[in-house]
């Protein structure tokens, strides 16, 4: 019964932070049918910024300054990038992410090295008993801070101006006669993304350790939760984020750790053959 | 039925312009010769070696070229099939001592089953998700290699030889002259596709799947026949490393090998063959003596950024440039013709 | 004629490689020689950039250190100059470079890489070509398969042999040992040998887990040592950030066992206040001690901030190799007997290299805990 | 004469809606057909289930006399039925003389030693196959544009060089989904002449249009459909004075 208390704990902590990219990869993809693999190297400079660069400035700055980086970057690269090569071809955006994301890995590594770095957790290193389970302070700050933000993400949905990315992601042209701004939202859009891959680069960081390529794994995986959850829906998508990081623990826990990465991705495969929207997804066809 | 509107009396319009470009050909087939005398002009046993190396690389970013220039199927799973014929290799030449000769086929037909397997399991799919599954089953085969007591698991195996004809393939030379065979043979696989019945059918397929259908092209089968080619050959350029690198472990399927060809592929241009031929040559010997250039560090950042920049500002590669003069007269011809039509 | 053009150019573009031919230059020599005496050139193939670039850097300032060392004092006629060839954590370049110092460069002698995806087609190479070849690398099949290799540094078999001694030494009746290991080369490896060193001593493991290398999470491995609270988890994992994880998470669910591995360098650092009681088995600590400080301080100047036992040992292994070619000479053969002339050899990092019987110099390692600020030796005691 | 094409009782639903309902059709061999109905009326996925485009919920289709019921579009083409698209379906970035000849796929027989190395006998068919091809285009005037990208062409040619690819094929039933859509009206005329030029050299046509007035002229049978259902069948002339076509057609003011 601990065990198994235990590794429900350590799942939802792993899903959120999926859940956290998953969330950044909807609410683009919804918009705009991309997606943006980006993510998990956005959330690694996050990290970076958070505990490894600028050690002498308090918190709260590296914090905000992570945050505010990873917008500037989302927002640039799909101005100056990806949106030009998106009009023509979409595929060949999101690879050029997956080329964004060796660039920023690479950049980083030379400049901090390839070496891991240690990332102290603002939270402490405490541990807390709370009946059977023993959870960390950090571990702790994950939940709330992913469930803080993923309400936050509701709320702005549910808004006006979520009403308008909604009538977007049904019809372009539609919301453009609407006198939907389609370009602004676009870019806010990014900007969100880029919020939603800081935190989980700052929240990764002191689980992980910090290191230049730990965003490309992290990238897939959550791509991974969103896939089997169903990407239509930023709602789906986080929970499919959420169900593989229990998926993975448990399977782990009782089943075996040498074939975790083979459950991880045979998941994968199984979903987009079998039900490509998604677990929950509804059946409108998914493209890209 | 349609004798008066198929009258094969008007052969005149098939005839060949004469022109200086058959003169082509003659300096292709040159070019092609002295690649073969090259390693006796350059007699230097590790610079012989980078050229299998190089040779390798190419017959890999040509199967890339064949599943995505020419079938239009977007496949990351060149690793699987490279690092499936690394060990089919092994066990079948090395460990079994079946002679190169008839062995490296038989790595190609180990190739082209993987290949043909992944076709199966991931052409339910499209596009990006069949990139992404394509992936994802690499990392499977990895993972289970990697647990597998009888491939030597995670430490791989050593300690073979590798033997064609006879002689052991660490002769630098001989390696390299086994694999220019598999690269012309390749090459001229390619080019007779592109003008046969496969071509036309495997650029229907790319180009409007529906259309194809629409004239009795099998897209399927197709698409399947592109990765059991592509999955042959990989699997021999796969084969062929393990005669150079003497060694078998499961980093035959990191996503590194996969990168670095694709970046080959999409700055060569995936439609262009030559492209891609020149970028694997130059981006595999720029790798190789980047220290001599101090740019050792920087070698993975200059291939994600020719990714980006060549996405971004030359979507058709660099072999797109070999075409464009075409390009730029047609976009000139439309302007000119281009007179109402539409509304 | 389109077609035909791009044939021409398909085939120029094979031909392509002559272009570029010209063989590469030898890469970056180290310090240069006084003008009168003869100078040796040996190759040093590392990682210095990559992914395993903390290893390689490792290795080219322990190598660098001691030819600055070697030269200043001029006790040998001739001095010593590596030729350093950077393979960039990759497999291919690795093989290569190992070839071309071997051949185009003419070098008499090969040293590194670490990794053994690496070292292993490295060694591969030199054996072929009958090359004496000075290893760190733990992997015991190095020696095993490869009599052209020299251990400098303790292998696998050696490291876990240590544990088991230790283990056997404390372990008291009804307590237990699991392992946990990574199922990479290094970690299934050390698992084997550990579970046969253990069964010479009369102990069944209790429990083994392997792990697939760089998960975010390892709470499930922990859970079940929980379950069986042994006495010592004995860890085969050379990745640092998955070390780092596992202490963390085992203190965090409040597992009680003692933990002994290999110093996979930076994990200690990484794991912080986790790390604090963590058992490493390693050759060398930067320790307080004399020499150790010492030579810690002139790795340091080479610029690595935290020296591990592979700059060490890469130290000790220069220093060998000068002392071989001048005793033996400066061929290839003429060092290989030179190197197994070694007996009684006192390095700075260690002071009894033996390579007289067999070509693995270090019969021993040594256990130390860590305690927070530094290591504390307690074993062997 | 002979019956080229039997459709019975097609039947196709969108969730609750039914596109088509129970609507059936008879092409005779060489003769042109049309199928007309208003915008919306089903006649797209009507001809999308015949062509095995689209999946049939009920019915039954006979081509040349067996049940191809269900087959897939490929199938369907092989065995000699062939389309072109509303919305053109080009092969975009080829040459018009690419795009004809791919059309000849079913009629190109090889084996794969011949694919792989281009051996003399690949180079005689493929060069008979030109010529054949080039021929074709010389007759539907676009000889001139052989080389060219189907990309830079004018509208109308396109559509020119989508029927062409259909009739290189040299089917047995040749399906056209609106050839004359978004065509000036000189090109509709031209449309027109090509079209009862075909019927007269022995194909079988099946035309979609909602330009009844084109139609009327030149076919040989007409079938209507109306809100997924076939409201009239027959010659043009007692089509034209079906009153039930006239309320559910005509009566609205289309555009002739």
């Amino acid at each position: 019964m601990e065990t198994f208390v235990q590794l429900i704990a350590a799942g939802l902590v792993t899903g959120t932070i999926y859940a956290l990219i998953a969330a950044g990869y909807a609410v683009l993809y919804t918009a705009t049918g991309f997606v943006n693999f980006a993510l998990g190297a956005q959330a690694m400079i996050g990290g970076y910024l958070t505990y490894v660069f600028l050690p002498e400035l308090p918190l709260i700055v590296r914090v905000l300054l992570a945050i505010v980086v990873s917008i500037l970057v989302s927002v640039a690269s799909w101005a100056f990038f990806y949106r030009q090569v998106a009009e023509k071809d979409m595929l060949s955006a999101v690879i050029m992410s997956f080329g964004f994301s060796i660039v920023m890995a690479e950049f980083v590594r030379i400049i901090a090295g390839g070496i891991p770095l240690p990332a102290e957790s603002p939270f402490g290193s405490g541990v807390q008993q709370i009946g059977i389970l023993s959870i960390s302070n950090h571990s702790m700050a994950v939940l709330v801070v992913g469930i803080v933000l993923f309400a936050a993400l509701a709320l702005v949905f549910r808004s006006r101006g979520g009403m308008s990315i909604r009538a977007m992601f049904q019809d372009k042209e539609m919301a453009e006669t609407l006198g939907i701004p389609t370009n602004r939202v676009v870019i806010g859009l990014f900007a969100l993304s880029g919020v939603f891959a800081a935190a989980a680069g700052i929240l990764t960081g002191p689980i992980l350790s910090m290191s230049p390529h730990m965003g490309t794994s992290l990238a897939l995986i959550a791509f991974v939760g969103a896939i089997l959850g169903g990407l239509g829906r930023i709602s789906t998508a986080i929970i499919g984020a959420i169900m593989l990081g229990l998926l993975e623990t448990l399977f782990a826990g009782y089943v075996s750790q040498d074939y975790r990465t083979t459950l991880v991705f045979a998941v994968f495969i199984l979903v987009l053959i079998v039900r490509p929207a998604g677990v929950f997804g509804s059946k409108t066809k998914v493209k890209v | 039925m349609t004798d008066t509107l198929s009258p094969a009396t008007t052969g005149a319009t098939g005839r060949r312009a004469p022109s200086a470009g058959n003169l082509l050909p003659i300096i292709g087939v040159v070019v092609a010769a002295v690649a073969v005398v090259l390693p006796i002009l350059v007699d230097d046993f590790a610079f012989n070696y980078l050229m299998s190396y190089t040779v390798i690389t190419c017959i890999l970013a040509l199967t890339m070229h064949l599943l995505m220039g020419l079938a239009g199927v977007f496949s990351l799973g060149q690793a699987a099939m490279f690092g499936a014929g690394a060990y089919a290799a092994v066990v079948i030449i090395g460990q079994t001592g079946i002679d190169g000769t008839l062995g490296l086929f038989l790595v190609a037909a180990v190739g082209a089953v993987i290949g043909i397997l992944m076709g199966l399991v991931t052409l339910r799919t499209t596009d990006l998700y069949l990139a992404l599954t394509t992936l994802a089953f690499g990392y499977i085969v990895e993972n289970l290699v990697r647990n597998s007591d009888w491939l030597g698991g995670p430490q791989g195996i050593t300690g073979f030889d590798i033997t064609f004809a006879g002689s052991y393939l660490d002769e630098p030379k001989l390696l390299y002259w086994v694999g220019l065979g598999f690269l012309y043979l390749l090459i001229v696989i390619i080019m007779s596709v592109r003008r046969s019945k496969v071509g036309r059918a495997l650029m229907a397929t790319r180009e409007s799947p529906i259309a194809a259908r629409s004239i009795g092209i099998d897209t399927r089968r197709y698409k399947l026949l592109a990765f059991g080619v592509a999955g042959a050959f990989a699997a021999v350029a796969g084969g062929l490393y393990t005669a150079y690198a003497l060694v078998v472990d499961p980093s035959v399927f990191g996503i590194d090998l996969t990168l670095s060809v694709l970046a080959i592929a999409i700055v060569g241009g995936l439609r262009s063959m030559p492209g891609i031929i020149v970028v694997a040559i130059v981006l595999t010997y720029f790798r190789n003596s980047a220290e001599t250039f101090g740019a050792s560090q920087y070698v993975l950042l200059i291939y994600g950024l020719l990714i980006v920049l060549t996405l971004r500002f030359l979507p058709q590669g660099l072999g797109g440039l070999l075409t464009s003069p075409r390009v730029l007269a047609a976009t000139r011809s439309i302007r000119a013709r281009f007179h109402g039509g539409t509304q | 004629m389109i077609r035909s053009r791009k044939f021409a150019i398909t085939a120029l573009a094979v031909l392509g490689v002559t272009a570029l031919a010209g063989c590469a230059q030898p890469a970056d020599t180290g310090d240069g020689g006084d003008g009168d005496k003869a100078t040796f050139k040996f190759a040093v193939v590392a990682e210095e950039t990559g992914n395993y670039a903390g290893y390689g850097t490792q290795l080219v300032a322990g190598v660098k250190a001691a030819v600055k060392d070697i030269n200043a004092a001029g006790d040998y006629n001739f001095t010593l100059e590596p030729v350093i060839y950077d393979c960039q954590s990759d497999q291919a370049i690795c093989v290569q470079k190992t070839r071309q110092a071997i051949t185009s460069d003419e070098l008499p002698v090969v040293m590194g890489p670490i990794v053994s995806v690496n070292i292993v087609p490295s060694a591969e190479v030199t054996n072929r070509a009958g090359v004496p070849h000075l290893v760190m690398a733990v992997l015991p099949a190095l020696t095993a398969d490869y009599d052209n290799t020299f251990r400098w540094g303790t292998q696998n078999d050696r490291s876990n042999q240590t544990v088991v001694d230790y283990v056997e030494a404390n372990l008291k009746p009804g307590e237990d040992v699991a392992i946990v290991n990574a199922t990479t080369d290094f970690g299934k490896g050390g698992a084997v040998i550990q579970t046969e060193q253990l069964a010479d001593i009369g102990v069944t493991p209790a429990l083994t887990i392997g792990h697939d290398p760089d998960q975010a999470d390892y709470t499930p491995v922990i859970t079940q040592l929980k379950e069986l609270n042994p006495r010592y988890v004995l860890l085969s994992d050379s990745n640092p950030a998955d070390v780092a994880k596992l202490l963390r998470q085992a203190k965090e669910l409040g597992l009680e066992s003692e933990w002994i591995g290999a110093d996979a360098s930076g994990s200690i650092d990484l794991a912080g206040a986790a790390a604090i009681g963590y058992k490493t088995v390693s050759p060398w600590y930067p320790t307080e001690e004399a020499n150790s400080a010492s030579l810690a301080e002139k790795l340091q100047a080479q610029g690595i901030e935290i020296p591990g036992w592979i700059a060490a040992m890469a130290y000790d292994a220069t220093l060998g190799l000068a002392e071989a070619v001048a005793t033996g000479g400066t061929t290839s053969e003429e060092i290989w007997s030179g190197l197994e002339g070694l007996s009684d050899f006192d390095g700075l990092a260690r002071g009894d290299w033996d390579f007289s019987k067999d070509h693995m110099g270090l019969k021993s390692s040594t256990i130390a805990t860590w305690n927070g600020t530094g290591y504390e030796s307690v074993w062997p005691n | 004469m002979t019956v080229i094409l039997e459709a019975r009782g097609l039947t196709r639903k969108f969730g609750g809606l039914t596109a088509v309902d129970n609507a059936d059709i008879t092409v005779d061999e060489h003769a042109l057909h049309g199928l007309i109905g208003p915008n919306g009326a089903g006649k797209t996925t009507f001809v999308n289930m015949i062509t095995g485009v689209d999946s049939i919920d009920g019915g039954t289709v006979t081509f040349e006399g067996k049940d191809v019921t269900g087959l897939r579009s490929f199938h369907m083409a092989s065995l000699g039925m062939a389309r072109s698209f509303q919305t053109s379906q080009l092969f975009e970035e080829e040459s018009v003389l690419s795009n004809v000849m791919a059309g000849r796929h079913r009629h190109i027989d090889y084996g794969f030693p011949h694919t792989f190395f281009y051996t003399p006998k690949t180079s005689r068919v493929e060069r008979a196959n030109r010529e054949r091809c080039m021929a074709l285009l010389e007759q539907l005037n676009l000889a001139d544009d052989a080389k060219r990208l189907v990309a830079e062409l004018p509208y109308g040619r396109r559509r020119l060089v989508e029927m062409a690819r259909a009739i290189a094929s040299e089917p047995s039933l040749l399906v056209l989904d609106e050839p004359a859509a978004g065509l000036p009206g000189s090109d509709v005329e031209a449309l027109g002449e090509t079209l009862v030029s075909l019927s007269k050299n022995g194909y079988t046509v099946l035309i979609i249009e909602h330009n009844i007035g084109l139609l009327m002229s030149i076919c040989d049978g007409l079938t209507v459909l109306s809100e997924g259902r076939v409201i009239a069948d027959g010659v043009p002339s007692v089509v034209r004075a079906d009153p039930q076509v006239i309320e559910a057609y005509i009566g609205r003011s289309d555009d002739a």
